[in-house]
Parts: C-alpha cells; structure tokens; sequence
C-alpha cells in the first residue's frame, strides 16, 4: 500500500495541465463559441503525446495506465477543455489498441479521430468533426461514418455549446458477443472514472473563478470575499471535491488493476465528482450573483459542461443502484477493510 | 378556522379551468428572452385580457375584477394546472401595479394600470447599478429637477424585461447631495426617450432576460414620479414586501413543477435513485408547505391583516425549495439532461432550462444571503 | 376558504401560554430533575381547563377541536412541559369520552390522569404518576393499572429525564373489533398532530435560547450574534419552524373536518415539524458551543424532548411510506389543489 | 501508486484481528465519562497495552512498536471491527505524545511518553478559558516563572478527561504584559498539585467528560515547560495539524459506525424510509470518502511529505459525516430511539448516545465554523 503518485505520474499531469492551462484558455472557449471553427489545438495535443497515454507502446503511445490519464482528465476538465481528449485518448484508445492496430496508432498520433456513442453516454459528438463514431451497445461494437448534416437530422441540441449531436447511420461492426461485451464493459468503465475526473476538474475550475470574483467583486463598501456566507459556501464546495478526489484515484488504479471491486469504486467516485461538481457550480454563481447568469464571465462554460457531464457514464440511478445492492441486498460485509480496497 | 373552499370559490374555479383549457397555448411559448418569445408572450396577455384575466385582484376600472386573494391563489393554480406561459407584464402586474395602487395619484392609476393589465406596455425593472447590487442604498444614478422635468444620467444593470419593454420604473438620487437610503425618489421613465440606451445583457441560456440601462441627459416630466420626492425608499421597501412576494412566485408555480416531478418519476421509476426519490417527495413537501402557508398569510392579509419581516422567509424558501427540485429532475434525466431540444430531450428539455432558472432564484429579488440577515435581525432580533 | 384562527381559539392558546410560560418555568424543570417529585401544576393545569379542552361540554369540558388544541400542544412544547398535558387532554379526552362518561369527567377535571401505550408509542410514562395505562392496539383497547414499581420491571430508561417507562399488566378491555379500530385510528390522529404541535413549540424555545445565547456570549471580542454563520443558521431554523407551522394547523383542523386525507396532511405535519425540531436542536447546540453540552444550561431538555417525540406517533418510515404511496405509486392526480385541501 | 496491501499489511491485520477477537471486552464499558467507566476503561488500556497494543507507531523504548501510519490505519480498522472501547488515554497517545516526540526533550520524553502508553497517568487538556474558546489566543491564565518554577494562576474550561485524570497539557501566558498569540507556552500540570481545583461539569448525557481546572499559585517545575518559552502558540498549531487529526479520529471509527448502520437497515427494511436508505448510502459513501483520502495522506506522510491547511478539511468532514450518520440511525430506530437502555432499546440506546457525541464533534477540537474559516483563508486565499 503506497496511495501516491509517482514522480513520473507527477511529472506527465503536471506538463499536461501547465500546458492546458496556457493553451486551452478562456479566451480560446470564446472564440471557438462565436466562430464555430475549429483552430490547431488538437494538433498541439497530439504532439504533446496526450492522444497516446493509454494506447500501448509497441503501437507509438506511452502505454500508461488509467490512473495515469486520470490526472490528465482532470486537468481538462479545470480548463472546460471542450475537444474529445478524453473519448479518443482516455476511452477509445485502450479499446481500439485490442482491435485495429493501425486504427490504434492514427488515434495515438491525432490523423484519426472518433466520436463515442455507448449505451451510457449515447450522445456522440460532432462538433470537432470525428472520422468516425464508434457505437458501443452490450451485443455490439460497431464504426460508423458521422453524416455531413451534422445535428440537424437528430435536432438535439446541448446545453454545452461545443456538443452538436452527431447523425450517423449503423455502422460497420467490429465486435460482437463477448468481445463487445468485454468492450461494453471497459468503455464504461473508463467513461465513469475519466467523467469522474473531468467532474472534478470541473468543479475546481468554477470554484477558482468564484474565489477570485469574491475577492475583487465589492458590496457595502468592501470585498464580499470576508463575508461568512461567502467563504463557508466555497469552503464546503472545496472540501467535497478534496474528499471525491481521491476517490477517483483509487478507482482508475482499480480498473488498472482489475480489481474484483472495480466497478463499486467506480461507481462512488462518479457520484461523489457529480456531486461535487454540482455543488461547486451551485456555489460558484451563487457567489458571482447576477453577474454568474450571464455570458459575460466565462463560469457559464464550466456549469454547462457540469451539467452536461454529471449524467454520462451512468447516471445517478446507474451508480447508486449498484452501491445499494452491495449494501442493502444480500449480507456481504461492510465493515472495512472489506469494501475499502 | 375554515379550509374548505366555498361554493363561490369552487364555482370560480371552475369558471377558470375551464376558459384555461379552451385558450391555453397548445405548446410551450418561445422563451420570452427572445425577442420572437417576446411577442408571443405579449399575444398570450391579450388573449388572456380579452378573458379579463389579466390580473382579477385589481379593481374593475383598472381592467380587473376586484377579486380577493384567495380567488387570486385559485386562479394561480388553474393557471400552472395548464401550464399557461410565465407573465411577460409581471414586473408590471405584480410589482409596480401594487405599488401605484398604493402610492399613485388618481391620473398615474389611470395612466398606468390599464395597459399594464392588457399587456399594452411592458415594464422593466430598474434598480441596481454596478456599485449597487445586494447593497441597494448606493445607488448614485440622478434625477434633478429642472422645471417640469427630472434630468436623469447615470445606469441601470439588471434590468429584467428591459431588452423588449416600453418603460422601466426604479430609485433614483433626486437630492444629489444626500447618501445611502435617503435622497431618492420611485420615478417612471420611458425607454423611448431621447438619451436612454438599452443594452442588453446576454444571458447564460443565450436570453436576453435582463439589459444595462443608461440614462444620458434623459428628461421625464414630474407627472412619473410616484409619491412624495426624495421618499422612495420606504416605497420600494414596501413594494418589496408580502405581497409582491407572494404576487411574484404564487405557490401554484412550483406545486405545478413538483406535480411534474412527481409525474416523471412515474414514468421513469427505473432512473430514480433512492436519494432522487426522496428529494421527489421533500420538494413536493416544500412545495405543498409553501402553498398551505400562503393560503394562511393571504387569509390574514384579506381580513386586514399585515405581514411583518418574517416574509423574507418566503423568499429563501420557494427559491432554494426550487433549485432543488430541478436539480432531481436533473439527476433523475440522467444522461438526456443536457438535452434542450430534439426528439430525445426529456419534456422538451425544459428540466435543465428550469434548474438554470432556478440558480437565479437564490440570487434575484434581494439574495438569500441578505434575507437571511433580515430574518436573523428583524425575527430572531440578533444584532446587525 | 378562511385559514385564520378566530379571536376566541387565539385568546384560548394566549391564555395557556401565558400560564405555561410564567408557571412551567426552567427553574421549575432543573427542580423536577433532582427531586423526582411532582408539584401542584397539575392541579393549576386543571383549574385553568386545559384539561377538558376537548371533552364535550355536556362532560364538564369546552367541546373544542384539534384545531384548538394544537396551539396548547404548541405552548407545551415551547415550555418543554413534563406534564402529560397532551396525553391525557389532547388524546385520552377526546377517545375517553365517547367510551365512559364518568372517567371523561375525571380527565377533564385533573381527578384521573392516564398513561397511554399504542403501538405507534407505547412507551407509557409513569414519571406523573398516572391512575391509569390506556393501552390501544388495533384490535383491543384497555386500561391498566400501572404497577408501582415503575419502570423497573422493564428497566427501560429514556433519554428524558421526565419519561419512565410504566410497568403494567394486560388491563381491563373497554373497547375491541371495530370500535378498538376507529380508537386506534383516532389515536394515532390525535397522537401525531398533537406530537407535530408539541416538536414546533420544542424547536421555537431551543431557537429562542440559542437566539438569546448569541446575543450574550462574545468571542473574538464581540458578541457572536453578528457572525453570518451563526445568523444564517438560526435564520433556516426559523424558517423551518415557520413553515411547518401552518401544515400542523392544516392537519388539526382536517381532523376536526373528518376531511378526506386527514391522514396525508397529518403525516406532512408530522415529518415537517419533526424536521423543523431536530434541525433547531442542531442548530441551538452548535451555537452554544460547549456550552450547549452541558447540564449547566437548560437547552438540553429542549433537545431531549425532541430527540425522545420525533420518533413517536409514527416515525419517519410510517409517515413518509404513507406520503410516498400517494405520490408513486398510483395514478392519483398530485397537481394542485388536488392534494392540498 | 499501489493501492493493494503488501504481505506483511495482511499478516499485521491477521494478527491484530487475532489478539483483538481474543482480548475484546464482551460487553460495551460503561462511559468513560463516569467514574467507573473511567476506571473500567484504564483497566482495558492496562490489557492493550499487555499486548503491546498501547502506540503502535510509537519507537519500542517508549512502548510502541515502530510501526507506519499505514499499519496505524490498519490496527484502527481491526480495533473498531472489534468493537473495541474509545481509548481514555487518546489526550495522551493522540495529542501531547506526538508533541513530545516533536518538541519535548530526551527526558521529557522517557519520563512522560512510556506510562502514557501503558495507560498509567492519564492526561487532560487544559485549552480553553471561559473568554477563550474559539478564539484561542485570547487565554489569561499566567504562569510566572519563579526561580525553578512557574506559578500558575488562573482557570481553564471544557477539559477533556480533567474529572479522572492525573495530568494536565495546554497553553499558559508565561509573559504576562503579551498579549494575543504571543508570549504563551506549552507547559505540563499535575492535577493534584496544591493549588489545583477540579470542577467536573455535567454533560448533557449525565457523565462528566470534562471539567473546569482552577490554578490558585500552583507550582510546577520549569522542567514541565515544552520547547521554548513564550513559544507555545506555534508547537500547539503544529499538533493541531494533521497527524492528531488522523490519530484523533481515525476513518476506521466512522466506517464502523456506518457498517453498523448498514447493518441496522438490513436488519429493520420496514422502519427505513426512503429518505433514511439515502441517507444511510450517503452516511457509507463519506466515511468510505474519509478512508480512502486517509490513505493517501498517510501514505504522503510516510513518505516524508508535509501536510498544510487542507487538514481542517478532516475536521469538518468527519464532524458532520458522524453527525448525519447518527441522525440517521435515530431516525430509523422511530419510537425505540429514546430508550438509552432496557430490552426495547436498539443495541442497548447506542445510537442515540452516539448521536449526542456526534453534536459535539462539529464543536470541539476548534468549531467548524473557524475551520471554514480557515479553509476559506488558506486554501482559497479569501481576505480574513
């Protein structure tokens, strides 16, 4: 038992998030928001080696694990990334790398890039303009191409402004029975943990831009920053994403460890980030005011995608009801050590 | 003690079901932040006019029928029951009439009150100013008299409806030597005029709900103001009391939204949790102790009676009450939450529009923060 | 539609308020403590009417309502009043006098004081020295003569000091079939409205304590009062309390309707103010400190009160099942007014 | 990162399971807020330390075991599975011993630090003053060095354990012309040194957990003086970090708690709600939350790591975890809840006894709202 990061593992999130930070700015979620566009960005990604994380070595990724991404997740989720680095890097890739290595090795270096359409999160893409999308449902594994008239036919519309949901046809298939149960399985797997880490980096984001609106935004002639009200809301938005954050550590190394409790730890920290991702979102435009409703501070970009996030990967119903059954059904212990890892 | 309603109240309720059943809009209107939505929401006021419907509290003359408040409480719930459109003329029709009711001349109610129940002018809010949010009395927009006139410069923010309205009504400093609470004065002032610039204020949904107002040289006859001079405060302060509150957000709004939670949790019983389903119920909860509560002040305030400081209580409760009930249905949407349109948005999306909404809720009318310390100091007597 | 007490209900509950407030003192609750004796305030209790409130006028009582008695429910509870006032006038009274007329008049006159034991609470208290246990289940009810040695046989000791529990035997039956089952039923009607009046008037004199506590006690080198957390703490108790009151004035008054979903408004009632309490419990320990755990103020038998009521007359599970029924399961319409009057 | 146990993690756990399944007391002790609680619960302390089960972190010489705050957390996991009693020695082995460790000089530690492992001298903490609870800095009582002693004079409030116990730790006000933080100093107090008054104060629940201590010119070696003089204040904000909050309340106890409420709802389906299935997931999830953070921050520490002001985040979590998770056991056992004891009562009236613990943990060990406050301040960088 040694529950820390590496230095490497220090070292890769650190470059990922310095990088994030300095490219994918606020400033750049303005522009792709009123241009419609797409701009180099994925392109840097992919030569940062960010796409290649978790795609093995022997087809050019770094063939790290889950816990390793997971950092990576989050940072994305810190800077509202709204590109797929997660789906590709975080999701596909693992999968694809078992299936089509030269398809594994375009998704690595960024030539190749999917949109995600499972069971959990069906809502596929478009908005980057994927080569394909891979549909995942229990029976079946298929790639299919997104249609030129994208969104238009489903006419979905997202809350998030970068999601237009993707139209496609069926789909040419690629696994089916176990193996697309097996791919079912680790997709949703990964999906929860990496929206679990994307949640929380989420929720840092917004409750960053709370605290600095607090300290600069003035009432009754100073701060509002040293009002009670003010601090002891971000205070308790700060302690539930400190307490879900390790929660999801010790999820993503359980999936890399195949851990015969993956799927519980799964499934608590996804309900943990989505909780306190909302809440901070809560706090954070309770904290701006008004000033929080409207399109003129970028916080909206972070809610939106928050509230668009929380419910992917399994929704509250998917992952309490699991948690439940463990403890409500049947007589498995639960004093620990015996669920805790 | 009496909590059956009478035969006239039934009869009235009926009368209402039934005009609402025929006239209701067959789907939900545009949001009325938009511009197009906005001309819908105008159309419902007529159409609801031409009904007499537009605001039965008020008397006859002013384009009411002089009912009470609890018929006002029925027609409320008739009104959701149909899932009618929100009130486009409410700033008007729940904040402003009330307070010329009150304050207003002869001529101002005259003027005012009956294009106001027809929907013929749109009324905005305009309180705060950039310096001036929770923190009210810093206000510093002027309004110096110069013969007939009021010279008003300065800016509004936050002004709801001000986007598409016709006239705004707000405090402004008429004694530009005073500070804090005195020194202003409730005017009214047309948007049209000469000197004001409307700019409105985007939105997180993409709305426009709310715009800057800003006053260059912008003369209004005195006829606008409302009251004595320099006495505005104490108006607006009881404007801002029972019942605007319970005028604003009548019980039957959000009994509507729990009665629709509850129906989608009928209809999803496998996408709710344990936990949703226990907000399900607490929400209803709220939303029915909000409704029983209501019904008790409304009886009071009809027999005469008035309402002190605990109705910053009502504030706190219906919006928190809110923002948690569509949070449920958030969760219980699940991954079609961030759907706002299309074939596989739950009830057209409007869960997730309603939670954002709802986030302005602890915000908007005086933040829940600042009722808070109204309930602690005025109720519970704690010092400042 | 007139949802307002008439001048002669709120003379009636001024009255008894008056008279609790300056007799039913916490000087008087610490002295009741350490001696384990009673006093005369029974017999004041008595001469004020309290006791026949409820008991027909042709019995020597005022022939009121729930609805009426609620408000003294409420005053007891303000006071945190041992006496089982609410026992016997608001439960045994109103059962007693359809029964035997003889022993209704002793009720109302303070001459024969019972215990009760019914399922949903039968813990019967001996501490007042009761002449009589009124046991009701659904299918019997009986009196029963409470042994004297109290509470020992059973040993069973509550968390308030002022509740022993009677030991007694299978009594007399005076009522079985359908005749136990409407006393049942109207029991547990009485019992929990009643309990619902009494936690509002509990949480009211723990809030009005740690009001008047924050308002004396200085840290930092000023009083505390004037800390948002403490004012926005104690501010969401009394909007807790504030409203549940008016579902518990709903509830009394349905009862006296024989309104169709009495039962529904009661089990509102009950868990609205249940709530209301233990949270104005919370709320008055945390802003005593220390202090507040402590026998050297009075709160705790506030707090006690509650924690030992809110369980009683129906507990959680019973009153929410009973709201949950009606709103999941089913078809019954939950748009309003349907449900609310 | 490893998160599975090493061989030797396992065999450690194997054996303290075994010893504990062994030596557990049978029966729960009376409270060791009662005099004979008190003494039963040394008599435990006497059996654990046989077993050499006193400090397992502890260096050998003074009667631990060497042992890392890994295995720390696993020996908390085995006692609390057991079952086992609150420890009446933790002001001791969780406070002052790793003050003493940090601060306290070589003979200092070999006098004091072995018969606090054993559970031979009890200690109490002696913090607060009557104007000095929150607000730590404003303590009065002095102790003025005279020759090769300081006498103390003055009163402190809220001492754990003071009623039984044999010693005393806290801050005294060495430079009586100081004022706030400065001038204070760590300084040790035996309780029955001339001079000494203790006034047990009575809890809410009976039992006299802590009392009032009163120095009338007591007289204490300045051998008892903790590092430097008029240097208190930093030493005791350095125990006040994380590893006592770790050893404090170690997540072992409230996993126990809440896989004894999983285990009250298995056992009573019919008397849970909705609301209290929630709940009680939700009471699981925190302490499960607790663990695993736990675990990452030993790890850190082992590691040689330092912990910063995050660490009032603990506090605060597990405050109100305990509390909901009391709240609600209480809730389900309904009308049985009242009974603290008799064959009615729920596991003997456990659940509400430990709900009226729980209301004090949000209190003591520094309020949670100076946490927030702290948590705010330091880690958000809010102004003060």
């Amino acid at each position: 038992m040694d529950f820390r990061y590496t230095e490497d593992q220090t070292e890769l999130a650190e470059g990922a998030r310095a990088f994030l930070m300095g490219e994918a700015t606020p400033e750049r979620l303005r522009k792709l928001d009123s241009e419609t566009t797409t701009d180099g960005l994925w392109g840097q990604i992919a030569e940062m080696g960010l796409l290649g994380v978790m795609t093995p070595e022997d087809q050019g990724g770094l063939g790290l694990g889950a816990a390793d991404f997971a950092l990576i997740a989050e940072a994305a989720g810190e800077v509202a990334l709204p590109d797929p680095l997660i789906e590709n890097a975080g999701v596909a890739a693992p999968l694809i790398a078992q299936i089509d290595e030269k398809f594994s090795r375009a998704i690595a270096a960024g030539e190749h890039s999917v949109a995600i359409s499972h069971t959990l999160a069906p809502f596929a893409n478009s908005r980057f303009s994927p080569d394909a999308v891979l549909i995942i449902d229990e029976n079946k594994v298929s790639l299919a191409k997104p249609n030129s008239d994208d969104g238009i036919a489903r006419g979905a519309r997202s809350v998030d402004p970068f999601r237009t949901q993707a139209d496609f046809d069926d789909g040419e298939g690629i696994a089916d029975g176990n193996r697309a149960q097996e791919i079912y399985n680790a997709a949703a797997q990964l999906g929860a943990v990496f929206g679990a880490a994307e949640l929380i980096g989420l929720g840092v984001g917004a409750l960053n831009q709370a605290t600095a609106y607090a300290k600069q935004r003035e009432q009754f002639g100073k701060p509002i920053g040293p009002f009670q009200a003010v601090k002891h809301l971000l205070a308790t938005a700060f302690i539930k994403l400190e307490y879900a954050r390790p929660l999801v550590a010790r999820a993503a190394q359980a999936i890399d460890d195949r851990h015969e409790d993956a799927d519980l730890f799964i499934s608590q920290a996804k309900l943990s980030a989505g909780d306190a991702a909302t809440f901070a979102a809560e706090a954070a435009i309770q904290t701006h005011g008004a000033m929080g409703y409207t399109y003129e501070v970028d916080l909206h970009y972070w809610m939106k995608k928050i509230w668009a996030r929380a419910g992917q990967w399994g929704d509250d119903a998917y992952h309490r009801n699991r948690i439940e059954a463990c403890l409500f059904d049947g007589n498995r212990s639960v004093a620990p050590p015996d669920l805790s890892f | 003690m009496d909590i059956a309603y009478t035969d006239e109240e039934k009869d009235f309720r009926a009368e209402v079901r039934a005009w609402m059943s025929d006239h209701a809009p067959k789907h939900r209107l545009k949001s009325l932040d938009t511009e197009d939505g906005f001309a819908e929401h105008k159309v419902w006021e007529k159409t609801l006019h031409a009904g007499n419907w537009g605001m039965v509290t008020w008397p006859t003359e002013y384009g009411g029928r002089g009912l009470d408040l609890i018929k006002w409480l029925i027609f409320e719930e008739e009104y959701y029951r149909a899932d009618c459109p929100y009130r486009v003329s409410q700033n008007g029709i729940f904040l402003l009439g009330p307070t010329l009711m009150d304050y207003g001349s002869a001529s101002q109610k005259e003027r005012f009150l009956p294009p106001m129940a027809a929907g013929d002018e749109i009324w905005a809010q305009a309180w705060s100013e950039p310096g001036a949010g929770s923190d009210m009395a810093a206000i510093r927009t002027t309004a110096i008299k110069d013969g007939d006139h009021y010279v008003i410069n300065g800016q509004k923010i936050w002004s709801s409806r001000a986007a598409f309205a016709d006239w705004c009504f707000g405090l402004f400093r008429t004694d530009p030597e005073s500070t804090r609470h005195r020194g202003l004065s409730f005017i009214l002032a047309p948007l049209d005029a000469e000197g004001v610039t409307v700019r409105p204020i985007r939105q997180l949904d993409g709305g426009v709900g709310f715009a800057e107002i800003f006053f260059d040289d912008v003369r209004v006859p005195i006829e606008n103001l409302i009251g004595p001079e320099h006495e505005g405060w104490s108006i607006a302060m009881a404007t801002a009391g029972f019942e605007r509150g319970l005028m604003l957000r009548s019980p039957a709004r959000f009994q509507a939204a729990a009665a629709r939670l509850v129906q989608l949790c009928r209809e999803y019983p496998q996408k709710v949790s344990t936990a949703a389903k226990a907000a399900a119920t607490q929400a209803w909860l709220d939303a029915e102790a909000y409704c029983v509560s209501t019904y008790q002040t409304a009886s009071k305030i009809r027999a005469g009676g008035k309402i002190g400081p605990e109705a910053s209580c009502s504030k706190v409760f219906w919006s928190e009450l809110d923002r948690a009930l569509h949070r449920t249905a958030v969760s219980i949407a699940g991954a079609r939450a961030e759907l706002v349109s299309g074939d596989d948005a739950i009830d057209g999306g409007r869960w997730l529009d309603g939670y954002m909404f709802s986030l302005a809720g602890p915000i908007y009318a005086g933040a829940n923060e600042i009722q808070r310390n109204i309930i602690a100091e005025r109720c519970l007597g704690l010092p400042r």
